[in-house]
């Protein structure tokens, strides 16, 4: 059972084309996370988001709203992506909360104090920070997102970036491995926060003395070869790993990417996983959005599932005060 | 079911789709998250030998694949099997959605 | 039984490489070729005790002379009228073509021979 | 008191590691036979072809001052030779050895009933050792040899052998039925694995072959008749102008190839407009390297059927069960060349196995990659191949979609037909050389003897002895070819002493055995102011035919005297304890 594929994608397709992303938000929204960090604009090295934290709550308020719908609703599906050609329905349909939102947002401002505890000189590209184009290029849209990944690229390329640090395993992987296969010349250099923060020597101010079960995110685990390096943060920041049965290379997907098309089954598939996990320890440790988020949601009482950056952010600069 | 030998052709256009080196072996069902409804090799052959009809019925399996890269990265045969799944999507985006800009 | 060392005994090889079954009381003198067989030798193993003698023929196989087969049929005989005097009866004798691949002929011409020679030993207790 | 026996005979028995001890009880076998008289000295080996066990029987000879061995081992076919040179070694006369076969003739033939085994394995003992008892040290005869070497078949295995034979400076006579050097190779276009052109490689050789003084090569030529004996055959071959041309040659290499397989009307197609087998598509491809078409319109599909006449029962005379070897190779490799020329010919090969055996496994490989897709057929469920308003329909169950039946509409099919023997066995006939269940040439010993034939000095090169790709034809080819240069280069050959002699007391003269010899070795001699009859045992092969004629008992044969035979016969029978 799924929502109307044709009519949900062409939505997509039409955000992508017309307002630069899938779920568009506003240059307001995808940049509050930054507030009072004074991150320089620009410069040579920036921390590129990609907008993906940003939109995950737009994602869940849309798959609530979607599930609804499932399995029903074609005409309903086309009239809507009628209408959003004109209109942005986006923020009719993912409604989002504030508290949801400054939650996702605060993973962001975790992660640029641990690169600021590591050394690490960046800037941020704030309103030029686009949406690569992932959940289109997934979803077979090719034609659109080609054409999408050009400007974006072309944006980059205007900014004076070299170096790109990402912050989730999804921008990681289009920027990193698919951008230079779509667009001529592109070859920027793209790390993980996680693989640049394991190449430095953090100490852990406060370690944690905790037993974790680390989920690890298909894209980071078997696209990248991201799998020893947020293991190896964690051990340094005292916390212990227990790993289940199938995790690293092997890992099992959290059901996230059918999240658009089949809520349902995405579920189903979330909850195995959470079951899976929560065998070893009930404390789950995710590092990407989509996993925290599809986790979070089936997670029974007693399961608690976080980001990898609330345990670093912990064990590493304790003491920074929220803004 | 009568082969459309010219499909293959029709599917390339959307990507880049190999299975040729697939031998049918089973690796992928054995492990893929969503279980028997996924079945790569058998789609991807109506691919391969050209059965429009039968890949538009599978529709719903193309699209609700996870692109988790389980099955491609213990592929014996190194078939790029999510690779393949996104060109299927491409292809279906434009022959039966008629997303143009697909 | 007389095998000819280039062909038939090579079929009884055969058969043995292939663990054909056949009686252990089957037992081979290979020789050159069976029209070299002297009648003597078949009357002297009836005699010595044998309960018959099997010729393999070469057939066409026979590298030495193109009408072996005819040559030996015509000792066979000899050796029949020879038993037949002697008072022995002359199907106790008997010859076969066998190529050097044919383990299969072999083990049934030692089958049908041995079911053979058994009705005659009936035939004969029975007189 | 004990009577010094008259022969002193050492018996050694061989396990064979298993393979007779398993069945046989060797060890009672021995002690039975120790008690029999003319034995002196018994022993049993675990490998009695072993360097060291050989080594022990030497000395055992010379110790026990034997004046004849009995080995009971394997089939004398695979054997005689090496307990001879060893008997030699221990200084006897390697005539006084005698083998007996107890692995093939009794402990493989008898596996059920080990103790009839063991009972039959002491009666063969027995006789081989009443055979040595009667035995005298025989002479060799050594002839000299003939440098010259007749090759049968100008294909690649012929072409390739006449060159290499004639490297070594021995003088070759070429002769070709067909009217043109290469046979099949040359009309095949690119060739796997190095996608060598056929016709190129045959030219090359051809070329060199006729550069060549010792080489003559005869087209358009037939064997027609072969006598007298390795080192000096004398052959009669025909020409096309029906002129008789007779060569005396030390030795003879069959070529003669193979023919494909031709399917019957109707089989899979056969005789459609469109259908063709793998060697036409050799030859389409050959004579239009750039475009494939057929009967003048592009070919945009191909549906390939493979063991076409291959791995079937074929007809009782003529086996076809085995695999052809070349043709899986042959078509990926096809299909490879196709895609090369044009990646839009979609390519669809319907196989039941892929045996790209070895290094061309990448071949196979590489088909894949160019975009051939394989469906795999039961032997149970063939394809159907038939044709609507011109248009091919082939249908097939595909066992890789759980037997869904596929219909393909190609423009061309292709036979994967296989390699069957040749048809006329006129060589066959005139060589005498056997032919196996399936119909091709038939080697002493697959393993230890590939090349040659029963018939001394006649060996076997390339497919005429069985499926061969290329390579694997020219490698049998050179085998042949050092077979026959070895026999050669020596300068003589010693020949078996095993001949035919007449006892000149008993013999009357009354003609029967001149009568019965096929090779004239019988002389008219005088003994002592009688005429008697004499053999020359050069020209006499020992077949024995003069033996059952004799009036007078006076012939036998060296070897199996009339005393020798009744005495095996005797020891056959004797009781058993």
């Amino acid at each position: 059972m799924s929502v109307p594929i044709g009519s949900t994608l062409g939505i997509l397709g039409d955000n992508l084309r017309k307002r630069g992303s899938a779920l568009p938000l506003s240059r307001r929204v995808a940049t509050a996370w930054a507030k009072g960090l004074d991150l320089p604009r620009g410069g040579e090295t920036v921390l590129y988001t990609g907008q993906m934290w940003q939109m995950v709550p737009a994602i869940n308020a849309m798959s609530r709203q979607l599930g609804k719908y499932e399995g029903r609703g074609t005409r309903l599906f086309g009239f809507a992506r009628s209408m959003n050609k004109v209109v942005n329905l986006t923020p009719f349909l993912a409604r989002t909360t504030p508290s949801e939102r400054t939650a996702y947002n605060e993973r962001l401002r975790n992660i640029v104090r641990l690169l600021r505890a590591a050394g690490v000189e960046f800037g941020y590209l704030y309103e030029k920070d686009l949406y690569p184009g992932t959940l289109a290029y997934d979803e077979g849209l090719t034609q659109g997102f080609v054409a999408h990944a050009r400007r974006v690229a072309r944006t980059l390329r205007e900014s004076g970036a070299k170096r790109l640090i990402t912050v989730d395993p999804h921008t990681t992987n289009i920027l990193r491995s698919v951008y230079p296969k779509v667009v001529d010349g592109f070859d920027l250099s793209v790390r993980s926060y996680l693989e640049v923060l394991a190449d430095r020597t953090l100490t852990a101010t406060e370690p944690l003395h905790e037993s974790v079960t680390m989920h690890d995110s298909c894209v980071y685990a078997r696209y990248e070869g991201v799998v020893e390096q947020p293991r190896l943060l964690l051990a340094r920041g005292g916390v212990d790993i227990v790993e289940p049965e199938l995790s690293g290379s092997m890992t099992f997907c959290c059901g996230g990417p059918l999240e658009t098309l089949f809520p349902g089954k995405s579920t189903e598939i979330a909850r195995k996983r959470v079951e899976q996990l929560s065998a070893c320890r009930p404390n789950l440790v995710t590092a990407c959005p989509l996993c925290l988020a599809n986790l979070q949601r089936v997670a029974p009482t007693g399961v608690e599932v976080r980001d990898i950056s609330d345990y670093l952010v912990r064990a590493y600069c304790p003491v920074v005060t929220p803004a | 079911m009568r082969v459309d030998p010219q499909f293959l052709t029709r599917v390339r256009q959307g990507g880049e789709f190999d299975a040729s080196v697939c031998m049918n072996c089973g690796v992928c069902t054995a492990l893929c998250p969503l279980g028997v409804e996924l079945l790569p090799r058998r789609l991807f052959r109506y691919v391969l030998l050209g059965n429009p009809d039968a890949v538009r019925e599978q529709t719903e399996t193309i699209f609700s694949c996870l692109l988790c890269h389980m099955c491609e990265s213990n592929c014996p045969a190194g078939v790029h099997i999510t690779e393949n799944v996104r060109t299927l999507r491409t292809h279906l985006n434009r022959e039966q959605y008629h997303l143009a800009e697909a | 039984m007389f095998s000819t060392n280039a062909i038939s005994d090579m079929a009884i090889d055969l058969a043995g490489s292939s663990h054909l079954d056949y009686s252990p009381t089957v037992q081979v003198i290979a020789i050159p070729c069976s029209s070299g067989i002297n009648p003597t030798w078949i009357t002297h193993a009836v005699e010595a005790g044998f309960d018959g003698v099997f010729v393999a023929a070469d057939g066409g196989e026979c590298a030495y002379i193109p009408d072996c087969t005819a040559r030996t049929g015509r000792l066979v005989e000899q050796a029949q009228s020879l038993l037949t005097k002697s008072g022995s009866d002359a199907r106790r004798v008997k010859m076969g073509a066998l190529c050097s691949v044919c383990s299969d002929a072999f083990v049934n011409h030692m089958k049908q021979f041995g079911r053979e020679l058994e009705e005659l030993r009936a035939t004969a207790a029975a007189a | 008191m004990t009577e010094e026996p008259p022969r002193r005979i050492g018996v050694m028995i061989c396990q064979c590691g298993g393979n007779i001890s398993d069945y046989v009880d060797t060890e009672k076998v021995r002690a039975e036979v120790a008690k029999q008289g003319d034995v002196v000295a018994t022993r049993v080996e675990m490998f009695a072809c072993s360097d060291s066990a050989q080594e022990s029987m030497v000395q055992m000879i010379r110790e026990k001052k034997l004046d004849g061995v009995v080995v009971c081992s394997c089939s004398p076919k695979l054997h005689l030779s090496t307990f001879r040179a060893m008997t030699q070694r221990g200084g006897l006369n390697p005539y006084e050895y005698t083998q007996v076969n107890i692995r093939e003739q009794c402990s493989w033939a008898h596996t059920h009933d080990k103790p009839a085994a063991t009972e039959k394995a002491l009666r063969l003992v027995r006789a081989g050792v009443a055979k040595t008892a009667l035995s005298t040290p025989l002479e060799r005869m050594r002839v000299e040899t003939i440098p010259q070497v007749l090759v049968i078949g100008a294909g690649i295995a012929g072409l390739r052998a006449a060159l290499a034979l004639s490297d070594l400076g021995i003088s070759v006579h070429l002769i070709e039925k067909a009217p043109e050097p290469g046979g099949h190779v040359a009309r095949w276009g690119r060739v796997f694995p190095n996608d060598k052109d056929g016709r190129g490689l045959i030219d090359t050789l051809v070329r060199e072959v006729r550069a060549r003084e010792n080489i003559v090569l005869y087209l358009g030529t037939e064997l027609t008749e072969m006598s007298g004996r390795i080192g000096s055959f004398r052959v009669k071959v025909r020409t096309p102008t029906a002129e008789t041309i007779s060569l005396n040659v030390g030795s003879i290499v069959v070529a003669t190839g193979f023919e494909t397989y031709a399917p019957k009307p109707g089989e899979l197609g056969f005789g459609l407009e469109g259908v063709v087998t793998l060697p036409e598509l050799k030859e389409l491809l050959a004579t239009n390297p750039s475009r494939l078409e057929y009967h003048g319109k592009a070919v945009r599909s191909i549906a390939y059927v493979y063991c076409v006449g291959s791995r079937e029962e074929g007809s009782e005379t003529n086996l076809r069960t085995y695999c052809s070897r070349y043709c899986c190779s042959a078509t990926s490799h096809i299909a490879t060349v196709i895609t090369g020329m044009d990646p839009g010919i979609r390519q669809f090969h319907l196989f039941r196995d892929i045996r790209t055996y070895g290094k061309y496994e990448a071949i196979y490989e590489r088909a894949l990659r160019g975009g051939s897709v394989f469906l795999r057929f039961g032997e149970e469920a063939p394809p159907s191949v038939t044709s609507e308003n011109g248009q091919l329909v082939v249908k097939v169950k595909d066992r890789l979609m759980a037997g869904e039946e596929v219909e393909l509409r190609p423009d061309l099919v292709v036979l994967v037909t296989g390699m069957v023997p040749r048809e006329d066995g006129e060589v066959a006939r005139v060589l005498k050389i056997p032919i196996g269940k399936d119909g091709f040439f038939h080697e002493i010993h697959v393993k230890l003897r590939p090349v040659e034939t029963v018939v001394d000095g006649v060996f076997i090169a390339g497919a005429a002895q069985g499926p061969k790709n290329l390579a694997e034809s020219v490698t049998s080819s050179m085998a042949a070819v050092s077979k026959a240069a070895a026999l050669l280069l020596k300068g003589y050959v010693d020949l078996d002493p095993m001949v035919a002699e007449v006892n000149p007391d008993l013999c009357a003269w009354c003609d029967a055995c001149t009568l019965a010899c096929p090779y004239g070795a019988v002389e008219k001699v005088d003994h002592g102011g009688t005429a008697v009859a004499r053999i020359n045992g050069i020209l006499c092969k020992g077949e024995g035919a003069c033996v059952p004629v004799c009036p007078k008992q006076a012939v036998s044969v060296k070897g199996y005297t009339n005393d020798q035979v009744r005495s095996m016969i005797d020891a056959l029978v004797q009781e058993v304890a």
